[in-house]
């Protein structure tokens, strides 16, 4: 047996539903601090980057990582604007609490609420192009697809079929105390995400290589992407953001910078048929802003 | 002899200030002869070229982001960062002088430092191209380029930058003797490394060229 | 943690390499009567029928299913003979020792060197239509290979992903004493196999309804199939028939059949593009017969 | 009284024999009158139709493969299938006679016995059509048609037969007292179940009918 369930060291306290966990108080106008201690969490550990082997399986598999990696390299035609598959799933997918490839492989096919049918990994994988990534869905028995589910599936070595494990997905959050609120998120996007994602969240370029993702924008994941549900973003921004300081947001904070974020325009939901209101309606009960009015823009209606 | 040479300085420096009056120092001049106000000229200890001296521990400035060179000199004038030699010099200096210095020095190529093939170091390779993400850290190259040629505005080119330079600024991360870090983030990271990591990713990061793509 | 391994008892002794194991005699002209012991193999356990889900996947896995054991009433059009998926793979697919698909699950994608490259389970479910099944391949993104895919999957529950499982493919089998052989074969045949597949291999039909397959023929699986190999099917004879008497027949009874079923004419191999020495040059490099003269016939060379 | 039945017993047996010297009894005959040479007619217990007589325990014959009804047949006289009730009857019939018989059966419908929705056993279901295969053994209905209706020529339909009939034989292939399955593969199959198991696989099969699918 290769199963391998080490103890790792997370920087997320997940712990939804403990209403009573201090929520400290941030100094205004200072950067947030680590309000979090690591605590033990059971994670499975996929294989070391070093045990790709060394034939024509490995050599997909390591195809499947520059793909997941660099997707604007090695699968630019699927891609449709400045996002490549790590921004999502950090660690090259490697990392719990980061929606991990591996606890990904052994959940799918599965059923989605989000197209209302049973979805094969390739299916799911598609999806991540067609509106993370704003492209077009590489086709089911191409290079693209396969080189992705060789790697997914290696990483997912030893691990159990059909099982949720810890670490997969985003850490579902506690709901905020306060109302998710603009203001506030803007000053949080200020001190915390500027840095990196620019101070109009259009992100950093450098030459050819995108660098930090943009986060609006005709060039971010469109609003189809699960990524512009408030609660979804939320949970990856407490979970992981600023990048290497994951867990120092308040939950109150990700809410917030979370909501502000997804307050602004972005490329068209690609199910949009001509009518923004059937569209909200028909894809859109969740918490986003689709088809709310922000300023003088209705969220949508001018989406590209 | 001592006079004249004191007289000459003197001459110097009454011309040095009639010119400033009229206009300051450009970038250059600074880099090269100093402000003439207790700043020398850059360029005795970090290279003719910027490219800094790794033998003596001086980092390249040269290609650096220009954002980033200005707040350094702040961080040493305001001792965020702490350090003996820079501080007076960088509180010599003004901000529109620092702009200028900055600005000339980042307009300089990257220097082609580094690039000594073959002396990986797995252990420092992997957390420059791969992080420690057991313990929440980012590769050094999600932030620094995917070379560690540096990412304008904010983060600097780390590659073939001198061994001694980059260990000892890691150390001064985690001993707080520089805290001029934006929201923390090398605090952050340096607090999840060991010392023995410290001295390997130093190690590595010092053998790659930030010219050129490992 | 779901992953559930029993100590299952299976009928066959894959005790490969064991050449001392007793070769009992076999009274000419008598049926082979069970010359082995059951002995204790530790089998994955895939769950049991009745815990399929009753919702949107449960009804994905129950048509894969379906289609698994209905393979002609269910996916008629991908079939081109009277062929069906679990004629190769005993028990709807659980059985170990009988390419279980919860064991082939775990194990792809892969490479195969029966195309020379790395195969996705899609892929390979495709295969078994265009060779077992001498149909057409169901498109990599329809329904009957996500219905295959989902009922493979659940059978799968709690296996390890990426682990090579006791109980997968067929047993391997040891060499024969005696180099097989056609009559030998015919005799062994007449005795144990006749009853249900035809003193012809013609297989049974009854009504609309496939219930034993054909062996050769124009109906039965093609020269590309894996089953046509004679090692492969030697090893699934050995290991499965006659149906519920698995294990009855000598390795040297299994080789000798499975050469003797082997050495009839059936379709062609799909990837014979018109030259019989060239296609047997590029494909048939193990131990088959295609090409081969047996009495009067080019074996191929009549191939429907 | 005594005399006169005697005669005219004698009388029948004799006209009887005479036409069997011209032609052998159809089936039908056989089936209804017995061939007046000890094998009595067939439908006195199997039933009018061969629908067999449940609560007696007697099986239908109606729509059993003739190739089967005429290895069964061979198999009472020879006592490969042991029955002290049918081997003088079967050895009483020519090979000749055998043919016809089963010939007649064979093309009766198959009986609407059985039908009994909502009887179904757990377990007996599970054994008729999934089988037990830890211990190596196929379902029922793997041979035996997929509602148990029976596959020619070799295998019998099961559904709606007698629940005794299918019990008794299941035990009497397990105890040897019926031998006659090609290759042993029932003796084979039955071997791998429980006592437990023989009662509800034919409870089970006992409530379907094989004129329908369950």
């Amino acid at each position: 047996m290769d199963i391998r369930f080490l103890f790792l060291f997370t920087l997320v306290v997940f712990a939804t539903g403990n209403a009573a966990r201090a929520e400290p108080a941030q100094p205004a106008g200072e950067a947030a601090q680590a309000v979090t201690t690591p605590i033990p969490v059971k994670a499975f550990q996929p294989p070391s980057e070093d045990t790709i082997p060394d034939d024509e399986f490995g050599k997909m598999v390591r195809l499947g990582k520059n793909i997941f990696t660099h997707t604007d390299k090695y699968a630019a035609k699927y891609v449709g604007n400045d996002q490549k598959c790590v921004n999502c799933h950090l660690d090259a997918g490697r990392l719990a609490h980061s929606a991990p490839l591996w606890a990904a492989w052994v959940r799918y096919p599965a059923y989605r609420k989000k197209n209302k049918m049973v979805n094969t990994m390739q299916e799911r994988i598609q999806g991540c192009f067609r509106y993370s990534m704003n492209g077009t869905p590489p086709p089911a028995d191409g290079e693209t697809i396969k080189a992705l589910m060789s790697y997914a599936y290696w990483l997912a070595e030893g691990a159990p079929t059909g099982v949720k494990l810890p670490g997969q997905g985003y850490p579902k959050l506690d709901k905020p105390k306060l109302e998710p609120d603009y203001e506030r998120g803007a000053k949080i996007f200020a001190q915390n995400c500027a840095l990196c994602h620019g101070a109009d969240g259009e992100g950093v370029r450098q030459g050819d290589e995108q660098v930090f993702p943009p986060l609006w924008g005709e060039h971010a994941f469109n609003w189809g992407a699960g990524m512009h549900r408030i609660n979804t973003a939320a949970a990856f921004i407490r979970a992981n953001m600023p990048l290497g300081k994951g867990g120092s947001l308040s939950v109150q904070q990700a809410w917030d910078v979370a909501y502000f974020i997804n307050s602004h325009e972005r490329p068209q939901d690609p199910r949009f048929e001509g009518d923004l209101k059937a569209t909200k309606e028909a894809f859109h009960n969740h918490q986003c802003r689709y088809g709310d009015k922000v300023g003088k823009t209705v969220l949508g209606q001018s989406s590209q | 002899m001592k006079i004249r040479i004191s007289v000459s300085l003197a001459c110097a420096a009454v011309a040095y200030a009639a010119s400033a009056l009229a206009a300051p120092p450009s970038g250059k001049t600074i880099a090269q002869q100093g402000n003439g106000k207790g700043a020398p000229g850059c360029i005795s200890c970090h290279g003719d070229k910027g490219q800094g001296n790794a033998g003596a521990g001086y980092p390249y400035l040269a290609g650096q982001p220009k954002a980033y060179l200005v707040h350094q000199l702040k961080a040493f004038a305001d001792q965020t960062r702490k350090s003996p030699v820079m501080q007076p010099f960088a509180s010599a200096l003004s901000a529109e002088e620092m702009d200028a210095v900055a600005e000339y020095f980042a307009a300089l190529p990257l220097p082609k430092t580094g690039g000594k093939a073959g002396t990986a170091d797995a252990v420092g390779k992997r957390l420059a191209t791969q992080g420690k993400w057991s313990v929440g850290m980012p590769a050094c190259f999600q932030c620094h380029g995917d070379r560690g040629q540096g990412v304008a505005p904010n983060f600097p080119a780390i590659s073939g930058q001198s061994e001694d330079y980059l260990k000892k600024q890691l150390e001064h991360w985690r001993k707080g003797e520089r805290s001029n870090d934006p929201i923390g983030l090398m605090q952050s990271v340096v607090g999840h490394l060991e010392e023995s990591e410290i001295a390997a990713v130093s190690r590595y990061l010092a053998t790659l060229s930030p010219a050129k793509a490992p």
